[in-house]
């Protein structure tokens, strides 16, 4: 397998230069879709052996166990997070553990670009491009949200209080780069609701 | 008979500081009964009173608005006046009514400002561009006189075009039909107002009607909040507020009332001489006599009477305006509003005999009404004075949602009206 | 720009975080019986729309959130939601009542049945 | 224009005398100093001219304090920065600064257009609605030119706006507009609960008219506890400033959007790239309105001159910048407010009279005018002004309420008047979303009543002028609304102590000597030139609505809004009408309140990121074989790759040839992929598709066709049933969002019994179609690990193997009629993969091949491509495709309504095959066939060409047509008339011209 040759969505991109935060493509990340009914006993017991967490109900949660990641998507759906070298075991192992139980699991580990955002004032870059009340507590460290960023969908995760993944479908990774590039210009950083220049 | 307005009426009356003109219209009390009424005096309406009373010699007729006439979407759109539709029942109509605004400021003896300057509809992907050009050769063998242009010829018409080959959707070309324009909108319902009341016709503002009356399957009158009107034909113009009065006789109309956007940049020079329709982008735009450019947005996606929209179905328009027509970043949008518009399940408008015997409905124009006003009201009027479809307006009837034979211009020229 | 709120995994957001599908409550008849649909029942189902000035009810989708389908209930003059529920339900009871002209005809029967059970 | 120094030596609370900023104004350099606006430095260097009204191009200057101005307008800037119609008095001076006058030629102050005002008295309101008509063509070629020559204001900047502007989204519990003593009363308390406040103020400065308004806090200025609190608010935690932001519009559920003028005034933020402007949509769970009061004008006769000006206006000019209006002045009024001014002018040094229209002005401050020696006639108004470019002298008469012209006159020279007609709160963002408003017979104005929306006003806003009140209720107006914060809020109020003013008396119109304002104008709204007669004029033709009057005269419609013109124009019609201001009724205020950039509004979202474009994993390989590219959708796909030496046409030939005799390889991977399981997924599929699914085997493939229930084709594509309850279906590019949703929307709320689950998995693939009759070699010689052989991979099956090493899905399906493969490999091998394929390839003479010739080569087939042969409108009868129109199912969507009577009726157009009768002729694209040929139209139509090509394979053109009746009609001859006379005859003909029987692709 050496011999293949594997290039993620951004690879043509360099590290960008004069930005208010750090951007980088994250390059090694499995990722699994999984569907089933969290109120399916036995889907939620398969899953666990697998994977060896208990899924997260709650909406918009995360739970990890070891180098697993579940991610809430929907009542019925969830992205495992990997790596990139685990996916295509723990996609089998899934799917061979839920056998005929009424589920979907699908490796889509290259269906996405994945794109760290780190730093202070993070969270003022993304609100140039999201609706969402991200300066509310609702956006702790953990917390998961699929969104409307700029003009396409993406899929929010808070890893911890300035560091954030954004997740796009890879044809928009791109689009995403560039949009970031033009919100997290140094000379247009926004500082919200902190102490202010009383000047005026 | 009206003193005629013309430049000499003008200097005879500065004389006399303008003490002396008439009334445009009279302010009549409503009468017990008519031989007809016209519910709704919006351009539609009026249209439809003027040319019952001008074509069919019917004026012992009235028109009833509970607001102020010319209110509605006749007063709120963009006027963009043209006719190189798709479909021949379309054309039809579309082309009865810019040719009669052609000669409409002479007819009423009231300018309405009709100007043919010209409307250029941009081609901005292949697809795109091959609608048009089928659509190019419909209008053609229908006697339109409408072409393809260039590219090159594109920037000559509209110089601060983007002409940018490489940007995101680049101009392949466009459609244009230079006897299309636009004209002032309160003019138009204010000259057909003033011709419909010279005619006889009773124009009764801020008279709501509440109620269709029916005795079986008959209408025999209207109740409305300055009491009660016999008449034995009732013709409903009522745009985005068709079902609720359809409702009172019974009749389910396919119609939903959506929320559509316009607005103004402050004015300034002369920098665009031709309205410019980009379908792809949702943005359609022209300049006003007084420099404001004039810009059309698409529906919200859901129900809507109250006259204001949401911002993100203009924010769209004027993001892909700003990309079209680089130089207005730096302008500013002076004010904006809404109208209720009809939608029908086609978006193609019902001029149409109903299942209860003189009632009539013209209704459904949705975002593109304004430029079928004198088209609509002439063939409407036709079609209530002699009960049955006038021919241009059979197509349009009612009975097409049960048939299936729908005109769905948008959907096949894949152009919004 | 309204504000949505989806009842089905509580994600609140501006409109366009939302997908409006139309009226509510629409049954197709083909699903019931597919041999007896008359050109009236069809055409019924595909364009006849209750058009109210006031509360009107309606389906919504939780697009940019858990995907799912819901129901709300809306003034059309006002714009303000009056409630959210599933999209396999009806409104709530003071909603079918508040309800008028064709939306009161078709709750009637909705309410005649709940009050028996 | 005056040599006086109209720079007061001494005064001027914004300026810095130490600061010199040098500018020009039309061309002439001019000094002023930092903290000065336009306005005040122009008229520090002794102009008062500014530019030219809109329609009778009469002289103007400055009236107004800051946004509400209507007269001032001006250009600032150059070439692609130039922005016209700004308003001198909200223009902060910096250096190098450039600024032009507007709608005047040749110059401002000899302005030809201004024969428009000589010969006013021929056109009054609405007088283009009576003339222009003769001749018929004249107004588009004659009059129109005309008069959009001279309308216009400003010009336009010319090419691309080099600068930047952005968007940001931002929720608060409490958003205060205004940050006048009232708003920031409010925000304090606000912010002392916890609460998350924004302070948004249009000015430079908060504070409002704090410094202009007289009055103490707690014992000193107003300006002393506005600084303190603006530092408090600055330093919390909770609180964010917006200063130079304008709120200018509230949308449903407390949407608002604010315009910040991030650089405006500093062209060194520019330079270091800071955006220009950005506009803040703010979610507010509280709005708190304390957006002030506007001044009103009065109306007399030429009340227009420049140096008439409002009383607050002429106040700030002396009080914050040092500048005088004029030498010897009078204050007009019908309210104590304006002694204030009076007083200001006095203690500069300036000459000054009042004229009170009230019968009595026994208030405290006129009292102290009195005291400070100023001369007071009250039951007096200006009758008349004199001067053209300015103001020489006035006319005052006596005057009792309701007088309708004026007896005699005393001249007084005077060279500038400060006019108050009472105060107008700014309830624009209270009305923008439907909130109700009530009139204030005090105030003779209208004041707030009620709203929807979680906002309140306070204030001024809320028609609240006196100080101490306007604390108390501004410091409540939080507690009444947030009642779902728990932290107490003990905000000490300040002690306030003002002059008492008495009330006013409505002044809509000062009488003149003449009968109807003969030869004189009062204007109502200065800047759209409409004045007093107009309004009647208007109410006599039967505009009696005030939107009537509004529309005919366009009052209130130029680009200050009508904010201070709105209410005087109710105020003449009540009068002229005898109804009262509520019954003539209002006209509603629209967003925005004040303009706001275009710019601002597209953010970042121009050029590469106006609208996203989607790429497939082998974009970049594409883009470096100069492939040209097609939009499809969102996607751009390889259209052709275009070699040295060849054009498009040529390229389109070799690749279609390339695939018909050798090999070619197609980045297929936007094609829509749909993971479909669960153990109804069969009889879900066969309600979805119109033909059947559930006898799919497992491992083969199945063409399907969708419609939605309208009946029309909406979709098409190849399923593949990858296990017993488990598919994996394909879309067209452009519909594979839209089909997903469509699956989901069904499945969630039709057939909710159905255990199904859809994952949508387009990007997941990278997909090639390898095509051709040496397509199975290509896949040898990549060691494919599957069965190769036709019967152990028949066509319309599929494997899941490995590819040249790569882990790869295979479908045996062809688009083109040739054996072909579909390769799916995931989407980061994908690149690998197909540079594997074309190494393999190579000596077997593959190409790459784009989508027009994948076009190409499906019409030579017959197949048809949804969006080309159908229109929307377009059923799978139509297109000949009846076979795939299940006849057992019971239900599935569309098929009701294929049998409603049109649909299924007589005269639908046929899809068929068109071969002209010269080969060499292709068919334009949507070409209509006529019933006859005539010599000039309407000519009856009777179908159109959907798809027409060059076939290289054929060697003659060839064509797709949707025709009336067009299967009975085979072998008949056609004519399509073309422009220019032109008629291309062409005979129907099956739509399939290549390898009818299939054999090509069962090999």
């Amino acid at each position: 397998m050496s011999d293949l040759y594997v290039e993620t969505p951004l690879v043509h991109r360099e590290a960008p230069q004069g930005l208010s935060i750090e951007l980088r493509e994250i390059t090694d990340r499995g990722m699994i879709d999984l569907r089933g009914s969290a109120n399916d006993k036995k889907f939620m017991v398969a899953v666990k052996k697998v994977l060896g967490l208990d899924l997260p109900k709650a909406p918009r949660t995360s739970v990890s166990w070891g180098d697993v990641k579940a991610l809430w998507l929907s009542i019925d759906q969830w992205l495992i997070l990997c790596s990139r070298a685990k996916a295509v075991e723990l996609t089998a192992a899934l799917k061979a553990e839920l056998g005929s139980i009424h589920s979907l699991v699908v490796d889509v580990s290259d269906m996405r670009a994945v794109l760290r955002l780190e730093g202070e004032g993070v969270r003022e870059v993304l609100l140039k491009g999201s609706s969402l009340d991200l300066l509310s507590d609702d956006y702790a460290p953990g917390t998961v949200r699929r969104m409307r960023y700029a003009e396409i969908a993406a899929l929010l995760h808070v890893v911890e209080d300035s560091v954030f993944d954004i997740y796009v479908f890879r044809s928009y990774a791109d689009y995403a780069w560039e949009f970031l590039l033009a919100t997290a210009r140094a000379p247009a950083k926004v500082s919200l609701f902190g102490a202010q220049n009383a000047a005026i | 008979m009206k003193s005629r307005y013309s430049i000499f009426s003008l200097a005879r009356n500065a004389m006399n500081y303008h003490k002396d003109w008439e009334r445009a219209w009279r302010s009549p009390q409503p009468k017990t009964e008519y031989d007809a009424v016209i519910v709704g005096a919006g351009g539609h309406g009026l249209a439809t009173a003027y040319y019952l009373a001008k074509n069919h010699k019917l004026t012992n007729i009235a028109i009833l608005e509970k607001g102020w006439l010319g209110g509605g979407n006749t007063g709120r759109n963009t006027t963009i006046i043209r006719s190189n539709y798709l479909q021949d029942s379309s054309i039809a109509i579309y082309e009865l009514a810019r040719s009669l605004y052609e000669g409409l400021s002479q007819e009423l003896n009231y300018n309405v400002m009709f100007s043919p300057r010209g409307v250029l509809m941009l081609c901005q992907t292949e697809h795109e561009l091959r609608a048009f050009k089928r659509t190019a050769h419909a209008n053609r063998l229908a006697g339109l006189d409408c072409r393809m242009v260039s590219p090159a010829e594109v920037k000559e018409i509209v110089p601060i075009i983007n002409d940018d080959p490489n940007c995101r959707y680049p101009i392949l070309g466009a459609y244009y039909q230079p006897r299309g324009g636009t004209a002032r909108h309160d003019a138009v319902a204010w000259g057909y107002a003033r011709g419909a009341d010279a005619l006889g016709v009773d124009i009764i503002q801020n008279c709501e009607v509440t109620g269709i009356t029916r005795e079986g399957e008959k209408v025999v009158g209207l109740e409305t909040s300055r009491g009660s009107i016999k008449t034995k034909k009732v013709g409903v113009v009522t745009a985005g507020n068709v079902s609720t009065l359809m409702q009172t006789a019974g009749v389910r109309m396919p119609i939903e009332s959506l929320c559509l956007q316009a607005l103004v940049s402050e004015p300034i020079k002369p920098v665009i001489d031709c309205v410019v329709m980009a379908n792809t982008v949702h943005g359609y735009i022209s300049q006003s006599d007084k420099g404001e450019l004039v810009i059309g947005g698409g529906t919200d996606p859901y129900n809507n009477y109250s006259q204001r929209g949401s911002f993100p179905s203009l924010e769209h328009t004027v993001t892909a305006l700003v990309e079209t027509f680089p130089i207005i970043s730096r302008l500013r949008m002076l004010r904006m509003w809404g109208g209720i518009v009809d939608m029908t399940g086609d978006r193609s408008p019902i001029i149409s005999k109903t299942e209860v015997e003189g009632l009539y409905v013209n209704c459904g124009w949705g975002t593109g009404g304004f430029k079928a006003i004198p088209g609509s009201g002439y063939v409407f009027a036709d079609t209530i004075a002699h009960d049955r479809p006038h021919p241009i307006a059979e197509p349009f009837g009612l009975n097409r949602f049960a048939e299936g034979r729908l005109i769905d211009e948008s959907v096949a020229a894949a152009v919004a009206h | 720009m309204l504000l949505v709120h989806c009842p089905v995994c509580g994600a609140e957001g501006d409109e366009t975080d939302f997908h409006g599908g139309g009226q509510a409550h629409i049954r197709r008849p083909a699903t019931h019986n597919p041999a007896e649909v008359s050109d009236e029942a069809q055409r019924d189902y595909l364009f006849i729309r209750h058009n109210p000035r006031g509360l009107h009810f309606e389906r919504w989708r939780c697009d940019r959130g858990c995907g799912k389908w819901f129901h709300a209930a809306r003034d059309t003059v006002t714009m303000e939601f009056k409630a959210f529920y599933g999209i396999t339900e009806l409104p709530p009871r003071e909603l079918m009542e508040a309800a008028t002209g064709e939306w009161a005809t078709y709750f009637k029967d909705k309410l005649k049945a709940d009050a028996k059970s | 224009m005056s040599n006086k120094p109209y720079r007061l030596s001494q005064g001027g609370s914004r300026i810095d005398r130490t600061k010199k900023v040098h500018f020009s104004f039309d061309g002439k350099q001019l000094t002023g100093f930092a903290g000065d606006t336009l306005a005040s430095a122009v008229m520090a260097n002794g102009t008062k001219l500014f530019g030219r009204s809109f329609k009778y191009h009469r002289p103007r200057g400055v009236v107004g304090l800051g946004s509400e101005e209507m007269n001032a307008l001006v250009g600032v800037g150059d070439g692609s920065r130039h922005e016209p119609n700004l308003r001198a008095t909200q223009v902060e001076l910096f250096d190098g600064l450039q600024a032009v006058s507007q709608n005047r030629w040749p110059s401002l102050a000899f302005d030809v257009g201004s024969l428009n005002s000589t010969f006013s008295r021929f056109i009054p309101g609405g007088f283009y609605y009576k003339t222009f008509m003769w001749p018929q063509r004249f107004w588009k070629h004659v009059y129109e030119p005309l008069i959009r020559k001279t309308a216009g204001l400003g010009t336009a900047p010319e090419g691309r706006d080099p600068d930047s502007y952005e968007n940001i989204h931002l929720h608060c519990d409490v958003l205060v507009v205004g940050g006048g003593v009232a708003g920031l009363a409010a925000a304090e308390s606000a912010a002392a609960t916890g609460a998350r406040v924004i302070v948004a103020d249009e000015n430079p400065r908060f504070g409002g008219v704090a410094d202009i308004s007289g009055g103490l806090l707690d014992g000193k200025p107003q300006t002393a506890w506005v600084a303190d609190k603006v530092s408090a608010l600055a330093e919390s935690e909770n609180v964010h400033l917006l200063p130079r932001t304008t709120v200018v519009g509230h949308w449903h559920h407390n949407y608002l959007m604010l315009f910040e003028r991030v650089a405006d005034h500093d062209p060194a933020l520019l330079r270091e790239g800071a955006p220009r402007h950005r506009l803040w949509k703010v979610r507010a769970k509280q709005v708190i309105l304390a957006t002030g009061a506007i001044e009103r004008p009065i109306a007399f006769a030429n009340n227009d001159r420049p140096g008439i000006m409002l009383a607050s206006a002429a106040r700030a000019l002396v009080e914050r910048y040092g500048v005088s209006p004029g030498v010897e002045g009078i204050v007009f009024t019908n309210n104590d407010d304006a002694y204030q001014t009076a007083l200001a002018l006095k203690a500069a040094g300036i000459g000054v009279r009042v004229v009170d229209s009230r019968g009595r002005a026994e208030g405290v401050l006129p009292e102290k005018a009195r005291s400070a020696g100023i001369d007071v006639a009250v039951s007096s108004v200006v009758s008349a002004v004199e001067g053209n470019l300015g103001v020489t002298a006035v006319r005052v008469a006596a005057y009792r309420k309701g007088q309708g012209r004026v007896i005699t006159e005393r001249k007084i020279s005077c060279d500038f008047i400060a006019m108050s007609g009472g105060f107008n709160p700014a309830l624009h963002l209270w009305c923008h979303n439907g909130g109700k408003i009530k009139f204030d017979s005090g105030l003779q104005s209208f004041r707030p009543d009620r709203h929807q929306d979680p906002i309140t006003a306070v204030g001024a806003a809320n028609g609240t002028f006196a100080l101490a009140d306007m604390i108390t209720e501004a410091s409540a107006a939080d507690e009444t609304v947030a009642k779902r914060r728990t932290k107490a809020a003990k905000v000490k109020l300040p002690k306030a102590e003002q002059d008492v003013q008495k009330p006013l008396e409505a002044l809509w119109f000062a009488p003149a000597t003449g009968k109807y304002n003969e030869g004189n104008k009062h204007f109502i709204d200065f800047q759209n030139d409409v004045t007093v007669a107009d309004l009647e004029l208007a109410q006599r033709e039967g505009y009696e609505s005030v939107e009537h009057t509004k529309r005919y005269t366009t009052f209130g419609m130029a680009t200050d809004q009508g904010k201070t013109s709105n209410l005087n124009g109710l105020g003449v019609l009540s009068e002229a009408t005898g109804k009262s201001i509520p019954e003539i009724g209002v006209t509603t205020f629209r967003p925005p309140y004040t303009p706001f950039s275009f710019g601002s509004i597209a953010g970042v979202l121009t050029k590469n990121l106006f609208l996203p474009v989607r790429r497939t994993p082998i974009y970049q390989w594409h883009a470096d074989r100069n492939a040209t590219f097609e939009p499809v959708g969102q996607w751009r796909r390889a259209y052709t790759y275009t070699g040295a030496g060849e054009d498009k046409h040529g390229s389109i030939n070799r690749e279609i040839l390339a695939v018909r005799h050798k090999v070619g390889l197609l980045d297929a991977s936007t094609l829509g992929k749909i993971e479909i399981k669960g153990p109804d997924a069969a009889e879900f599929l066969d309600r979805m598709y119109t033909n059947m699914f559930s006898t799919l085997k497992v491992g083969k493939c199945r063409y399907g066709l969708m419609m939605n229930e309208l009946g029309f084709l909406t979709d098409d594509g190849v399923t593949v049933r990858l296990g017993e309850d488990h598919f994996l279906m394909h879309t067209t590019s452009g519909g594979a969002d839209r089909i997903a949703a469509w699956l989901e929307e069904w499945l969630q709320t039709e057939w909710t019994h159905y255990k199904v689950f859809v994952t949508p998995v387009t990007e997941q693939w990278a997909q090639f179609a390898i095509a051709g009759p040496r397509a199975r070699n290509v896949l040898a010689k990549l060691r494919a690990d599957f069965d190769l052989s036709h019967d152990g991979f028949p066509h319309m099956s599929f494997k899941e193997g490995k590819l040249g090493g790569y882990p790869v899905r295979v479908y045996r399906i062809s688009f083109s009629g040739e054996q072909s493969y579909e390769v799916a490999v995931p989407s980061n091998m994908g690149r690998g993969l197909w540079n594997a394929i074309l190494d393999a390839g190579k000596e077997l003479g593959m190409e790459p091949y784009g989508t027009e010739a994948l076009h190409v080569l499906r019409a030579e087939k017959g197949f048809i491509v949804i969006g080309d042969e159908t229109d929307g409108t377009t059923t799978p009868i139509d297109v000949g495709l009846d076979g795939l129109v299940s006849k057992k199912k019971t239900d599935f969507i569309g098929k009701r309504s294929l049998e409603q009577s049109y649909l299924k009726g007589p005269n639908r157009k046929q899809l068929v095959g068109l071969l002209t009768e010269a080969p060499t002729d292709v068919l334009p694209d949507g070409a209509y066939a006529v019933r006859h040929v005539k010599d000039k139209p309407p000519m009856e139509m009777i179908g159109q060409v959907t798809s027409s090509y060059h076939s290289p394979t054929l060697e003659r053109s060839i064509a797709m047509a949707l025709i009336q009746n067009g299967r009975a009609r085979m072998g008949e001859t056609l004519s399509f008339p073309l422009e220019g006379g032109k008629v291309i005859r062409a005979k129907i003909v099956d739509p399939i011209f290549y390898d009818k029987e299939g054999a090509r692709q069962n090999v």
